[in-house]
């Protein structure tokens, strides 16, 4: 990190210590892992970033493995649909600690330009928690780049006494709830109800990135945006489906 | 089968060769030219042509960087006069209709004195983190006031900034025209009509407030991040290399420039601490860097360095004027 | 073996198969003027209408009498207003090229009327086309081999992609306040 | 005989290549396959039902994310539908850049289809990143002109968004110029290899009756011996102005797939050639400029286009009810109905061989669960 | 080096102590300082052959790299699952790791070897053979269906290539008649140290089919199928993370490492070369120590060159290339070592020849005529073999691949 940062954390520790704390967070910013686990055209980028002209193997990230018990970051490449999200929280929660995520491009954001269909996500975080955000639909391969190295700094300012994988702090959460397939929707323990109703909002707020200290817990603080105009989706009738019956299925 | 449709000299069959002996003859060749590509990657010329097929291909991203063609389209913003402060935007609410997400939100301003709405935007909200960089935005807009960046360097831990506002969205047209030259050229005249147009009809200071909120320094807190780490990591960001070459090439002078923008941008934003340090000193690193070649190894940390999300405000502060004071050096 | 030109199909099914065609559709007329008026829901009837029991026997009809054997595409409308699925089979001729044969086939929106034979045991190129009718409308497809849930997960109930599905589509943002 | 027991294993929804997203439900009997069943829906992001909410014209950049390889192709699909529908005359000269766009679309399509498919097969990323190399450099060439790399969004009903220039002409010669070495080199890699030959030869078969009754389009039916390409069958664009030849395989194994896209590349590499010479200079205009983009009404009625896309037939079916949006929006994707054909193709190989014949048949999930 | 040490007035207890000591240490630093610089080397040179630049931003030309991975895989979480068998779960890395570095034991660092067993040869594959064990118990106690796949795919590769791999051997132990690996290193170094055995009609079959073997045995492409990524995930490793992930990581470089080792002492002569023995003593030694890793790794450079090209094989293939082509042209190989040896060194067979002829030997440079003729009649008898069996597996091939016999008539016109 900085030299500033080093100064400080000098002052703090002793020399000894900070020797260790670097060599620590430098052999694990030089070796991240990515898993191998591209979920729609972000993965394709993610290739082209491990091709040749961009060649992420540059940064040591070259080794994609397709064991989630070896990989160190998730990289959530593409639109996480409500089907998928229970493999996606079952893999994460297979990874061992340190492990981070990066949300690439909007869709796994945001659920992106699909965020109003009934299967999409409204953002992978609200699942497991993210530590680096990547806008762009899908971002360049560069971006992408440009996020591993954000990664690498925040792991660069990590210190070995207080990261959460160590200590035996109370509110840490290591296994994220996986959600169940319900008749309406998706349901998650600890979330009343059917938590990702199709069609509709998802009635929890999302983790708290790691990167700002979150230990696995909900950002409580977020709202909906104000004068936000909902896009009329329900164009012909008004009839309900309860109206209609869906006998078949049922 | 009758395949009437088809003339028979327009179908061929391809050619199996199963009944051919295979010796290994096949892996080998396989092999050598596989060991050829390793010969020209290794030691060959780096790809410098399209019509090339072997040779080095890596671009080493931070340091060297693909030249962006100016159609590029990542993600919208929003344009301001460098004159008057005055935003191009009229918010005419094309941009929010037509957009395919829905990912643009307005309010339009209002006369305070007669309540009556005037052609500028209160409130502008671009959520980045569902735009889908379609371009639309920028195609139908009639006062070409929000065009696509080419900034794609904008990954962050922090979820809520990725809903950008209207601060965050303004640039200043002379940074659109180093991007974009052409193009900005083709609508230049046009668009500054009609600028000047709805700046009569704009009482007071509005359309030009959030100009002046940049300029009186109100600290933004998150948008030090992609601004900041613009600055060096962009000043190695001289297009050198053959395979820069590929794209159509900015000039370096053009190159400077940008940096010498961006940077700019970035100071202001980032509050008093940095001020114009960075700005002065911009230009003179990008030949400091690309010629020096210690700081290849030191320009990874440049975009790297700015996140710090952990650290507090005042401490970035010192931080930003160390490194300011640092690069001053370096450039004298 | 020949190309059909569009509406012929029609003619000929009334001379050859005088019982497949749907009498409620019979007359070009009423379609002609449901087609029109902006905002309306549209009901086009350009083809053939068959019925449902027999779309088996025209599949097989169009396929051995004039060669249109490559079963390509099977869309379900939903048109809620007027109370009606509708399936649209494009059948082309792979030996002679040219455009589609639409055969369709209507049928009511209540579980007791949305059924429509599998085409298939012969045409296996259907069945997930068939599936995702079954999925998306609720369109039942006896005769079918696995007739299940195939974008959807099982428990799910509804059908998405029906008209009357709800669909609240309002924004969740990360906005913390002003 | 010893009384042996079949194991169920789950291949996918996260394989390494399964493409995607992707699980096959898989029985085995030792390594033997008795039976498979394709399980989707794990990218099923609703593309349909936006397509009835989205403006025509809003619909276009959804479009990209179909088949999110030939985003170009994707657009001239669906612009030529709404045209279809509509009635809107198109510039010839779009037509031509179209044609360009698509050709250049097929042969970075095939170039890292194959790569995948051999990656599945076990040959370490080598074939798949020369795929993408040539991928880069046309996409360099994509994102000058559209202003992206994948999701190009280049096709407006009645024309292209952007005229191709001198830089793109110059570019797109030199290359070109380097494309049929490349050909070469990716023959010589592995063409012929014996390991290849091994893995390829006789591996899922799928006969061309059968071929026909699954619906399948594309390679996977050329590669059956049915010689059927949508830009003979019923020519589209200016398609019939060109020379080409439609290449058909013998047996319609994952060799013969692999052949004929090898041939088509070639060929792709001949109709790039003549229309650049055929092209028309920019007087006659490179989009329609009647056609009101944005506020763009069909009558009520319907219509469908396909056209050729790199992985088979790609339609869309789209109704109107005369307002501004398509009242259905349907899509024939390519990979979704060829997988049809994957259980069937796949019973009695092995498990690694599986991977090698969905890497043969080419799908893109986003196309596949829309 | 215990000799050394009882000189300078040790213990002879103490000496052979403090040398055994010396010995292990060096060893496994030497293994896995080799292996680190494996790894960088076939990233890099993988890379090359792709066109890109490979991992070049930790340390000098990303050297550094392996200790980077090596730091952060240590400290790595270590999970194990939860219904696995634990105790099978955490000793199979460490049998691989166990079974590798016994067989660095034997291995000669150019002209230096750590222990010369006179049955080195043999040790060498028994450890080897170790490693089906390793697989199975990490396949069986993850208790994951991919990981037990990958483990009886390995046992099931593993047992079938060490008949081959042994079998490729006995030409090498005939023609020296010596199971050492010192001595046979002794054995190459006539004709100014460039009498390898590679040279030889009998030496480079039975060095291709070795290093085909080993390619088997080291889960090298293109075979390596207990760790097929597009297959199986990570085979019989889906469910180690952390330091024993680490540990099998270390074991596989390592022991194709080894593979290199020995099949650079096998037939390439070891530390053989021009110039070794004339400088003689340190600076031979370290010329010989320099020949010897220079061969290594061209080795391991046509392993990451095969790796970069060739798709791998299916299980039933790599099962029938091992028996149905492997194996007999092993045994042919046999059948003209023993020739070679008859022709060449028949005064240990057959004393009434000598007594004909002369005593013969390789090192005898006046013995031409024997030699070429030894040299011509290896040559038909391989060459002719290796047609053979080319044409059978090509007939079969399209045995298989035409259903009537009209159509196999024509394929095999």
């Amino acid at each position: 990190m900085s030299d500033l940062q080093t100064q400080m954390d000098l002052e703090q520790q002793g020399v000894l210590f900070t020797t260790i704390n670097k060599l620590y967070n430098w052999g694990r910013r030089s070796s991240v892992w990515p898993m191998q686990f591209g979920l729609a055209c972000c993965a394709i980028e993610m290739i082209a970033a491990a091709a040749s002209r961009y060649d992420i193997s540059r940064f040591g990230s070259e080794l994609f493995r397709a064991s989630p018990r070896q990989a160190d970051v998730m990289i959530v490449a593409g639109t996480v649909t409500k089907k998928m999200v229970p493999q996606v929280v079952r893999l994460f929660n297979q990874m061992p600690e340190p492990r981070y995520v990066i949300s690439m491009g909007a869709c796994a954001t945001s659920g992106g330009p699909f965020r109003d269909g009934y299967n999409v996500v409204r953002g992978v975080d609200l699942y497991v928690p993210v530590d680096v955000y990547i806008p762009g639909c899908p971002p360049r391969p560069e971006a992408l780049l440009h996020s591993l190295m954000t990664l690498q700094a925040q792991i660069d300012v990590q210190a070995l006494q207080q990261v959460r994988w160590y200590g035996d702090d109370e509110g840490v959460v290591n296994e994220f709830p996986i959600p169940v397939f319900g008749a309406e929707g998706l349901e998650v323990a600890g979330i009343p109800g059917t938590a990702d109703p199709v069609g509709g909002t998802p009635k929890m707020p999302p983790f708290v990135s790691p990167a700002l200290g979150g230990k696995g817990e909900r950002d409580a603080s977020i709202k909906a945006l104000e004068g936000n105009q909902p896009k009329p989706m329900l164009r012909a009738g008004t009839v309900t489906i309860e109206e209609v019956g869906h006998g078949i299925a049922g | 089968m009758t395949l009437s449709h088809l003339a028979t000299e327009d179908v061929f069959v391809v050619e199996r060769n199963d009944a051919d002996f295979r010796g290994g003859q096949g892996m080998t060749k396989g092999l050598g030219i596989v060991f050829r590509k390793f010969r020209k990657a290794l030691f060959g010329k780096p790809n410098s042509d399209r019509a090339d097929t072997e040779g080095q291909f890596n671009v080493q991203y931070p340091e060297e960087r693909l030249a962006i063609p100016e159609a590029y389209r990542n993600m919208p913003i929003l344009l301001y006069d460098d004159a008057t402060g005055h935003e191009l935007c009229t918010s005419c609410f094309q941009c929010e209709r037509i957009c395919p997400p829905q990912v643009i939100h307005i309010t339009q301003a209002k006369d305070p004195a007669t309540g009556k709405p005037v052609p500028a935007a209160a409130k502008f909200v671009l959520e980045y983190d569902t735009c889908m960089s379609c371009g639309y935005c920028a195609e139908v807009c009639p006062f070409d006031a929000i065009k696509m960046d080419h900034d794609f360097e904008l990954s962050t831990a922090n979820h809520p900034e990725l809903d950008v506002d209207y601060n965050r969205l303004l640039r200043p047209v002379s940074y659109y025209e180093t991007i974009a030259p052409t193009m900005w050229s083709e609508v230049k005249e046009q668009a500054m009509k009609k600028l000047q147009n709805n700046i009569k009809r704009r009482p007071g200071d509005i359309g030009r407030d959030h100009g002046q909120k940049i300029k009186g320094g109100a600290p933004v807190a998150a948008a030090a991040t992609p601004a900041a780490g613009a600055a060096p990591a962009a000043g190695a960001a001289k297009p050198r290399g053959p395979v820069a070459a590929i794209g159509k090439n900015m000039s370096e002078d053009k190159t400077a420039k940008l940096l010498a923008i961006r940077a700019a941008n970035a100071a202001k934003r980032g509050g008093g601490a940095a001020d114009a340090a960075p700005v002065a000193q911009a230009a003179p690193v990008v030949e400091t860097v690309a010629d020096a070649p210690a700081a290849a190894s030191a320009a990874p940390t440049g975009p790297v360095a700015a996140i710090g999300q952990n650290m507090s405000e005042d401490k970035r502060a010192k931080l930003e004027a160390i490194r300011a004071a640092k690069r001053a050096q370096r450039g004298e | 073996m020949a190309l059909l030109a569009r509406g012929e199909l029609r003619s000929i099914l009334q001379t050859e198969l005088p019982n497949v065609l749907d009498s409620r559709w019979d007359t070009q007329a009423t379609d002609q003027a449901e087609a029109h008026g902006e905002g309306q829901t549209v009901l086009l009837d350009f083809d053939a209408v068959v019925k449902a029991e027999a779309i088996v026997e025209v599949a097989h009809f169009v396929r051995d009498k004039f060669g249109y054997d490559f079963l390509s595409n099977i869309t379900a409308v939903d048109y809620l207003k007027h109370g009606i699925i509708e399936l649209v089979y494009q059948f082309y001729n792979a030996a002679e090229g040219g455009p589609d044969l639409r055969v369709r086939v209507r049928i009511g929106r209540s579980p007791e009327e949305c059924i429509v034979p599998s085409l298939t045991p012969t045409w296996p190129g259907a069945d997930l086309q068939e599936r995702e009718a079954y999925d998306m409308y609720g369109v039942v497809f006896p005769g079918h081999p696995n007739l299940a849930r195939i974008y959807m997960w099982d428990e799910f109930k509804g059908f998405p992609m029906r008209k009357d599905f709800p669909k609240t589509g309002d924004k969740y943002t990360h906005v913390t306040g002003e | 005989m010893l009384k042996t027991e079949e194991l169920q294993i789950n291949i996918g929804p996260q394989h390494p290549s399964t493409h995607g997203v992707f699980r096959m439900l898989v029985t085995v009997d030792g390594e033997t396959l008795v039976d498979l069943k394709p399980v989707f829906g794990y990218l099923h992001r609703n593309h349909e039902q936006l397509g009835e909410v989205n403006t025509y014209l809003q619909n276009m950049p959804f479009t990209d994310r179909l088949d999110y390889f030939n985003s170009m192709v994707n657009n001239h699909a669906y612009a030529r539908t709404v045209e279809t529908l509509a009635g809107v005359e198109v510039p010839e000269r779009a037509q031509y850049i179209r044609v360009i766009m698509d050709e250049l679309s097929r042969i970075l399509n095939h170039a890292t289809a194959m790569g995948f498919m051999l990656g599945d097969m076990g040959a370490w990323q080598t074939a798949l990143l020369w795929g993408m190399r040539e991928r880069e450099k046309i996409l360099d060439m994509f994102e000058y002109v559209s202003g992206a790399r994948m999701m190009c969004n280049y096709c407006r009903f009645g024309g292209v968004v952007r005229d191709i220039d001198d830089w793109f002409i110059t570019e797109l010669k030199k290359l070109m110029q380097g494309l049929p070495h490349y050909f070469d080199d990716f023959e010589g890699l592995l063409l012929n290899s014996e390991i290849l030959l091994a893995r390829a030869r006789n591996i899922g078969v799928l006969p061309k009756e059968l071929a026909l009754a699954y619906s399948v389009t594309g390679p996977v039916l050329r590669g059956s011996g049915v010689a059927y390409d949508i830009r003979k069958a019923e020519p589209y664009a200016v398609y019939d102005r060109f020379k080409f030849k439609v290449p058909v395989g013998t047996v319609g194994d994952v060799y013969d797939r692999f052949l004929v896209r090898i041939a088509e590349m070639r060929e792709s590499y001949k109709i790039l050639e003549q229309a650049l010479e055929q092209l028309p200079d920019a007087t006659g205009g490179f989009i329609n400029p009647k056609v009101k983009q944005q506020s763009l009404k069909a009558p009520a009625g319907e219509a469908y286009a396909r056209v050729e896309s790199p992985k088979g037939e790609l339609g869309f079916y789209v109704v109107s009810d005369g307002t501004g949006s398509a009242y259905r929006y349907k899509v024939r994707a390519p990979s979704f109905i060829n997988l049809s054909a994957l259980a069937d193709m796949c019973k009695g190989y092995t498990i690694a061989d599986v991977v090698v014949i969905l890497g043969s048949i080419d799908i893109v999930m986003g196309e596949v669960d829309r | 080096m215990a000799d050394a040490l009882t000189q300078l007035g040790f213990a002879s207890w103490l000496s052979v102590l403090i040398a055994s000591i010396i010995k292990v240490t060096l060893i496994l630093v030497g293994g896995s300082v080799g292996m680190m610089f494996l790894t960088w080397y076939e990233r890099r040179s993988i890379s090359y052959m792709q066109d890109r630049r490979g991992p070049n931003r930790v340390g000098p030309q990303g050297l550094l790299q392996p200790i980077s991975e090596a730091i952060k895989t240590m400290t790595k979480e270590d999970a194990t699952p939860r219904d696995a068998d634990k105790i099978v779960h955490f000793l199979a890395p460490v049998v691989m790791l166990g079974a590798t570095v016994l067989s660095f034991a034997v291995i000669p660092w150019g002209r230096m070897f750590p222990v010369d067993l006179n049955a080195a040869v043999l040790f060498v594959i028994a450890t080897g053979g170790l490693h089906s064990i390793g697989m199975m118990m990490a396949g069986w106690g993850s208790n994951n269906k991919f990981a037990l796949l990958g483990g009886m795919r390995g046992v099931a590769q593993l047992i079938s290539y060490e008949i081959p791999q042994v079998m490729a051997i006995i030409p090498v132990v005939l023609m020296t008649g010596s199971m050492s690996l010192q001595k046979i290193v002794e054995a190459q170094n006539d004709f100014a140290g460039l009498g390898w055995y590679v040279f030889s009609p009998v030496g480079l079959l039975g060095f291709a089919l070795f290093f085909t073997a080993s390619l088997a045995e080291g889960e090298r492409t293109p075979f390596d199928i207990p760790e097929a990524d597009s297959e199986i995930i990570a085979g019989y490793m889906t469910e180690y993370s952390g330091m024993k992930f680490a540990v099998f990581y270390l074991s596989n470089y390592m022991s194709n490492l080894a593979v290199c080792f020995i099949t650079a002492t096998l037939y390439l002569g070891g530390g053989n070369g021009p110039g070794v023995d004339a400088l003689g003593g340190i600076a031979g030694g370290l010329l010989s120590l320099i020949y010897f890793l220079l061969k290594s790794f061209a080795l391991f450079f046509v392993m990451v060159l095969i790796r970069a090209t060739v798709p791998r094989l299916r299980v039933d293939q790599l099962m029938s290339f091992a028996w149905k082509f492997l194996l007999p042209l092993v045994l042919v190989n046999i059948l003209s070592a023993s020739f070679w040896v008859a022709l060449l060194r028949w005064d240990q067979q057959w004393p009434k020849l000598t007594e004909w002829f002369g005593a013969p030997s390789t090192a005898d440079a006046t013995n031409w005529g024997r030699l070429a003729i030894a040299i011509v009649l290896t040559l038909l008898i391989n060459a002719g073999a290796v047609a053979l069996i080319m044409r059978l597996t090509n007939r079969n091939v399209q045995k298989h691949l035409y259903t009537t016999d009209e159509e196999l008539a024509l394929g095999l016109s």
